[in-house]
């Protein structure tokens, strides 16, 4: 990760590396941020779900105890979906989506690194709970009351409370960083009906995290206060209701699981249309689609409480509308179909990923649609088919969309193309690992075999496919690892990638150099229509049109607030749990964070264009 | 289009509106506070959900006195008010005006916080305690949480009001005095929402 | 989503001076209806269900006359505030939808 | 054992497309996919209309994909231009409309199941009435209509409706008979009420479906479907006189240390799990088997006292954060712990 020409004052060595980083308020440096971090989780997330299958590979297994069990399930679930999906889903959204607009930066790059630090403090927080040996272990949708203190006294839940609530702080901002900039940052031409399917897909979950978010905050919060404060939300003897919370949180959790798979869809796309050499079948269907099911997705949360006891009426609505996401999500996959149809289709790593996602996140779908029928859901519910059916929508839909995503613009974040050999290979292992892994899941759970159990007995008939998911999760590992040893191998070539590698991108991101300057752009393009650079292409011309004259380029200065911010968002976690003088403390460190960004204006600083360098464009 | 292309004295007649980096923070507040509906319809839920989990404790219509509630009402009312007039007098370039609207704007708010916490001490004698049951809880929490982004937009505005006596009204200083009239009143219509549903539905 | 204006562009304002009288109207009906709302429910005689609609229905005038004037809904370039705020208050609605169905429930 | 109707297990076959592992569609009295009661096979029956729909979709993305692939790869040295299709209003209209179409079909059995299920036998004079009450890692069910409790083994008549009323009495748990019947939550604080029918005597597994602690996994419990005349037994024999030790050092030990929490009969007290005709349960705490693996399900009492001496001697090592506190805890004599286990394996109802 080596850092490019800086116009601002540097610090030499390592500590002015660091500082650099730290103090980043570069989308494409945050968006390296970002990946990595989510990397780092993901293996945290990835060594716990090992665990759970080592544990899981025979009956009667004590390799693990319950406990450890239980807090193994809690940290992989919250682990993968709050600190490795998200933050990779915000790593590709901070890296191409002002690129794809034709922006410089986002609308708020200060609040973009705050963002990340607030979210990676949270995360960290989180996760420092195994080295203090209090861990969440009520399971990542935390129900009361095994998460109260009454049946979890020790500081576990305290860590699930409150770095869920920091680090959900970190995407709320990087939510309305990006609505803002998609709406007032497009380059001159780049009308709505003219993004990037990816940008739509950012745009969609951003909107969908400003407006599920804040319910999961006020969830926590209330959790948080009956834990800490003694409040009666969820304590039953007080008057207090548990089903507020299965309420609240699903209903910020089924938008959440929108907010994770849309973009996967922005990414499948991009890279279907790119490697078929044709524009993107329906792209107004599409686009329609993607707005359907982020409104759908906030009127179908009850389909995860059918056996609460709702009533008939509410789990006869809730299936309707449940089965009623089908529809746009299968034109969706139709049109990437169709988008093939009659293409010029090359088999690179990110295309297998993205080919591999088709059939995958249809098996997840369709057993989505089985779940949505309340009567059968009686019967799924809670048990390994709806953790067959979640892995291979979070797994084999999201997962695979974001490594087809990082193949795909890798080049354009770190000017280095993968390995494509590696990266079939790690292809290959994970697409086997992964349905040998979770299709079987799905008959563990119909012959009887509840989730989230730490052993089961022989004799049920669950022996040989726990045997052969475990085998398939070590096959799964392997790929991942392939991933990451190419990810090592390419670091280490020299940085150069052209500036359209893959010789027929489409968009914007493609026509300036990897990685992309500073600016972005030399001078903000003028677009002229869908898929701006194949149409330039198309008509002959080798640079984009630009819709001003060359001049110098504000950039914003870079800022240690951001980072600071999250330290103190960080004590004052720490202080609820231990020590309110603490949580002030922090508290106030944020806040005057806050004044001091207020009263200093940042002036930013000007890069003066040179002329085109040979050396920036690629031979 | 950057900040220094407008010169004190050439000021333009919507100043928070000139830069790119002025809109942009409009519409990014104009979300977060699309955020905050959520946040605080949220707790509402969880308020109306527990309207009657009152335990041994006091019931809310033994509870609330309305004269209290109504002068905090008109408090808030008013100051939402003044704010308005301050942006006006921003538009029109009077700063001395704009600066006198704001001080009156947050007193008003310091007025309605006083009371505010006296109201809760009050409460606090007569056995309506954070913890006394599921419907205490819910109330403060949602109260408490309304009372907080009135202390918050106090020390803002305040800020504020300090940061335009030094630098004066500019294109970056004009931005903050409109986002932060807006959240003033957001959180006037918001009061709107809790003096109907808790306050008076809580006496019906 | 028919928008299509490009948002990079300066947005080219008239300048109108507004006068304060829309401003002391909105007040003034604010006002009213407050008073209102609490007289209702100090006289404490009127049909209990008919009191609740009132008080909601004047609470959705008050703030809706309080975010179109004093928050300048209604001016132009307000479309994505509106959908921001629209969005808020459809989250908000099944929110407290399912708040009062669950306890009656 | 395994009574499954070689039509159903055909059809199952190639729906998930002749899966090897899926050599037998599970244990009768376990499995989904071997339903043993009317509301689990219509439940089985919605499934099986849900997987045709699907299988039918998955199918065909599969063929499309398979076809674009291989018919549109890129040759080698192939540089042509593909035209650029904007999209097709009627294909797209086609892709709507019957996914729609295959939605409805599976929307209109979903709702008449709902409706179905919903239908509440709490208070029909001719369905037998148990109040399940789930405490973390045990099931106590409670028969009000015979002012009998028993725990960790449901009893029923065959033929009648079982109303259901479902609490919990510490976290949340979940009550689910895979072969009898989909599941439904005991919440802390609020009442669920549902109903399964029970056609043919046997022994069914069943199991707590929510993360309710360490021992979730360990929390199964058993029901047992017998005739109506064994079950009038049943009760007859449940509301008779507890019987104690005869032994008098057994009986003080067993009075003063075991039924300050459980109880037998009319004796002791209803904290922790009813003990009243322990040795005629198929297994000890829910997990320990009582039975020979020659006969399944047929108890042996030898192993039953076998079984309570592991459990007596540490409980937590069985089951991690139950309540019960261990013999060395208890201070129990390894002589009261021989009298009391084998006092209780030879506890027994005859009624079967």
């Amino acid at each position: 990760m080596a850092a490019h020409a800086h116009a601002v004052k540097r610090y030499p060595g390592f500590w002015g590396w660091l500082w650099d980083w730290l103090t980043t308020v570069d989308h494409k440096k945050i968006g390296i941020l970002y990946l990595v971090a989510g990397g780092l989780f993901f293996v945290f997330g990835g060594i716990e779900a090992l665990l759970i299958r080592l544990q899981l590979m025979f009956p009667m297994n004590d390799l693990i105890s319950e406990d450890f069990y239980n807090e193994l399930i809690t940290m992989h679930g919250t682990t993968m979906i709050f600190l490795a999906a998200m933050p990779v889903i915000f790593a590709l959204m901070n890296a191409v989506v002002p690129l794809q607009i034709g922006a410089r930066d986002v609308a708020f790059p200060f609040v973009n690194a705050l963002g990340f630090w607030t979210f990676f403090f949270g995360g960290l927080l989180l996760n420092l709970a195994w080295l203090m040996g209090e861990v969440p272990d009520a399971g990542w949708t935390a129900y009361p009351p095994l998460a109260t203190t009454a049946y979890s006294s020790h500081h576990g839940m305290d860590y699930y409370v409150l770095g869920l609530q920091i680090a959900g702080i970190g995407t709320l901002l990087g939510g309305i960083n990006f609505m803002a900039t998609i709406i007032n940052l497009r380059a001159p031409g780049m009308t709505f009906m003219r993004m990037p399917m990816f940008t739509w897909a950012s745009f969609i979950t951003s909107a969908l995290i400003v407006f599920a978010f804040p319910a999961l905050t006020v969830g926590l919060v209330a959790m948080m206060f009956d834990r800490i404060f003694g409040a009666n939300f969820f304590n039953v003897d007080a008057g207090g209701n548990i089903v507020l919370w299965e309420h609240i949180f699903w209903l910020f959790g089924h938008p959440e699981v929108y907010i994770l798979i849309l973009p996967a869809f922005g990414v499948i796309s991009e890279v279907i249309s790119t490697f078929s050499r044709k524009r993107l079948f329906g792209y107004s269907t599409m686009v329609f689609a993607t707005i359907l099911i982020a409104f759908l997705g906030f009127m179908v949360w009850a389909h995860h409480m059918f056996t609460t006891g709702l009533g008939p009426v509410a789990n006869a609505l809730f299936s309707i509308a449940t089965m009623a996401i089908a529809v746009p999500t299968g034109i969706k996959v139709f049109n990437w179909l169709f988008t093939m149809w009659g293409g010029s289709i090359r088999f690179t790593a990110a295309n297998l990923y993205a080919i591999g996602f088709i059939p995958t996140f249809v098996m997840g779908g369709v057993t989505g649609v089985m779940l949505a029928s309340a009567p059968a859901d009686f019967q799924y519910h809670d048990s390994y088919f709806v953790v067959g059916h979640f892995h291979y929508t979070i797994v084999g839909g999201l997962v695979t969309g974001l490594l087809a995503g990082i193949h795909y613009w890798w080049p354009k974040m770190f000017g280095r193309m993968l390995h494509e050999g590696l990266g079939k290979l790690s292809f290959w292992f994970y697409i086997i690992g992964f349905h040998l892994t979770f299709f079987v899941q799905h008959f563990l759970g119909l012959l009887g075999m509840p989730r989230r159990v730490a052993t089961y007995l022989p004799n049920q008939g669950f022996d040989t496919m726990n045997l052969v998911s475990t085998i398939g999760a070590i096959l799964m590992t392997v790929g991942i690892a392939v991933f990451f040893v190419n990810v090592v191998i390419t670091s280490l070539k020299p940085r150069h990638a052209a500036n359209d590698p893959w010789e027929d991108g489409r968009t914007l991101e493609w026509a300036i150099p990897s990685p992309a300057p500073e600016y972005n752009f030399k001078q903000i393009p003028l677009v002229r229509g869908l898929d701006a650079w194949w149409k330039e292409k198309m008509e002959g011309n080798k640079e984009l049109p630009p819709a001003e004259p060359l001049g110098p380029i504000h950039m914003p200065s870079p800022s240690i607030l951001p980072f600071i911010m999250g330290v103190g968002f960080f004590i004052s976690g720490f202080g609820f749990m231990y020590n309110l003088v603490f949580a002030v403390i922090g508290l106030v460190i944020v806040l005057v964070c806050m004044a001091l960004r207020s009263i200093f204006d940042d002036h930013g600083y000007h890069i003066e264009p040179e002329e085109p360098k040979k050396g920036e464009v690629a031979a | 289009m950057s900040a220094h292309e407008h010169h004190a004295g050439a000021l333009p007649p919507e100043p928070e509106k000139a830069t790119l980096e002025g809109r942009n923070k409009i519409l990014g507040f104009w979300l977060f506070l699309g955020a905050e509906t959520v946040l605080f319809g949220t707790l509402f839920s969880a308020y109306l959900a527990f309207r009657n989990s009152v335990l041994d404790g006091p019931k809310p219509e033994e509870l609330f006195q309305l004269p209290m509630t109504f002068i905090m009402t008109v408090v808030l009312l008013v100051s939402s008010l003044t704010s308005v007039f301050a942006v006006q007098a921003m538009h029109r370039h009077k700063t001395g005006q704009m600066l006198g609207w704001m001080a009156v704007t947050i007193a008003l708010g310091a007025v309605f916080l006083g009371l505010e916490i006296y109201e809760f001490n009050e409460y606090a004698h007569e056995g309506h305690r954070f913890t006394t049951s599921a419907f205490s809880s819910a109330f403060y929490t949602l109260v408490g949480f309304h009372g907080g982004h009135v202390a918050f937009g106090i020390l803002w505005i305040g800020l504020v009001i300090l940061q335009i006596l030094k630098k004066g009204l500019t294109v970056v200083t004009a931005p903050k005095v409109y986002v932060s009239a807006i959240y003033w009143h957001f959180i006037d219509v918001v009061w709107v929402f809790i003096f109907t549903v808790v306050y008076l539905m809580g006496k019906v | 989503m028919t928008e299509n204006h490009s948002a990079s562009q300066p947005q080219t304002q008239r300048h109108r001076v507004e006068g304060p009288q829309k401003h002391i109207v909105v007040f003034v009906l604010s006002m009213v209806l407050t008073i209102i709302a609490f007289a209702a429910v100090a006289a404490g005689k009127v049909n209990k269900l008919f009191v609740i609609f009132l008080l909601l229905g004047m609470a959705i005038v008050q703030a809706f006359a309080q975010m179109a004037f004093w928050m300048h809904m209604k001016d132009r370039g307000h479309f994505f505030p509106i959908i921001g705020i629209v969005g808020g208050v459809f989250v908000v609605i099944m929110l407290v939808a399912l708040a009062l169905l669950w306890t009656w429930w | 054992m395994n009574r499954w109707h070689a039509g159903k297990k055909l059809a199952l076959a190639l729906m998930f497309g002749l899966f090897p592992l899926l050599a037998a569609c599970g244990r009768a009295d376990l499995s989904v996919l071997n339903p043993q009661g009317p509301v689990a096979q219509r439940q089985f029956d919605v499934l099986m209309v849900s997987v045709g729909i699907m299988t039918l979709v998955v199918v065909v993305v599969f063929a499309l994909l398979i076809y674009v692939l291989v018919r549109f790869r890129r040759r080698r040295g192939d540089n042509s231009i593909p035209e650029q299709v904007e999209g097709n209003h009627k294909l797209e209209i086609i892709w709507t409309v019957i996914p729609i179409i295959l939605l409805i079909i599976l929307a209109v059995p979903t709702v008449g199941a709902i409706g179905k299920f919903a239908e509440d036998y709490w208070d029909d004079p001719n369905a037998v009435q148990v109040k399940v009450t789930a405490y973390q890692y045990w099931w106590e069910f409670e028969y009000p209509q015979y002012g009998i409790t028993t725990a960790q083994e449901l009893v029923v008549p065959i033929g009648k409706k079982i109303a259901f009323e479902l609490v919990a009495g510490d976290v949340k748990h979940s009550f689910w008979i895979p072969a009898i019947g989909g599941k439904m939550d005991n919440n802390p604080g609020l009442t669920n009420r549902f109903y399964l029918e029970f056609p043919t005597p046997g022994v069914y597994r069943g199991r707590c479906a929510e993360l309710c602690g360490p021992s979730h996994a360990y929390m199964d419990f058993k029901a047992k479907a017998v005739d109506q005349a064994s079950f009038d037994r049943w009760v007859a024999a449940m509301q008779g006189p507890a019987v104690l030790p005869e032994d008098d050092n057994i009986r003080e030990a067993f009075v003063s240390k075991c039924l300050t929490c459980h109880a037998v009969g009319d004796q002791g007290a209803p904290i922790g799990p009813n003990l009243t005709g322990l040795g005629s349960r198929v297994t000890v705490a829910g997990i320990l088997f009582n039975d020979t693996p020659e006969q399944e399900y047929v108890i042996d009492p030898a192993k039953t006292e076998e079984n309570i001496k592991v459990w007596l001697e540490d409980t937590q090592k069985i089951k991690p954060g139950n309540m019960m506190p261990s013999a060395v805890d208890l201070q129990l004599t390894q002589e009261q712990i021989d009298g009391i286990a084998k006092y209780l394996a030879n506890y027994r109802l005859d009624y079967e």
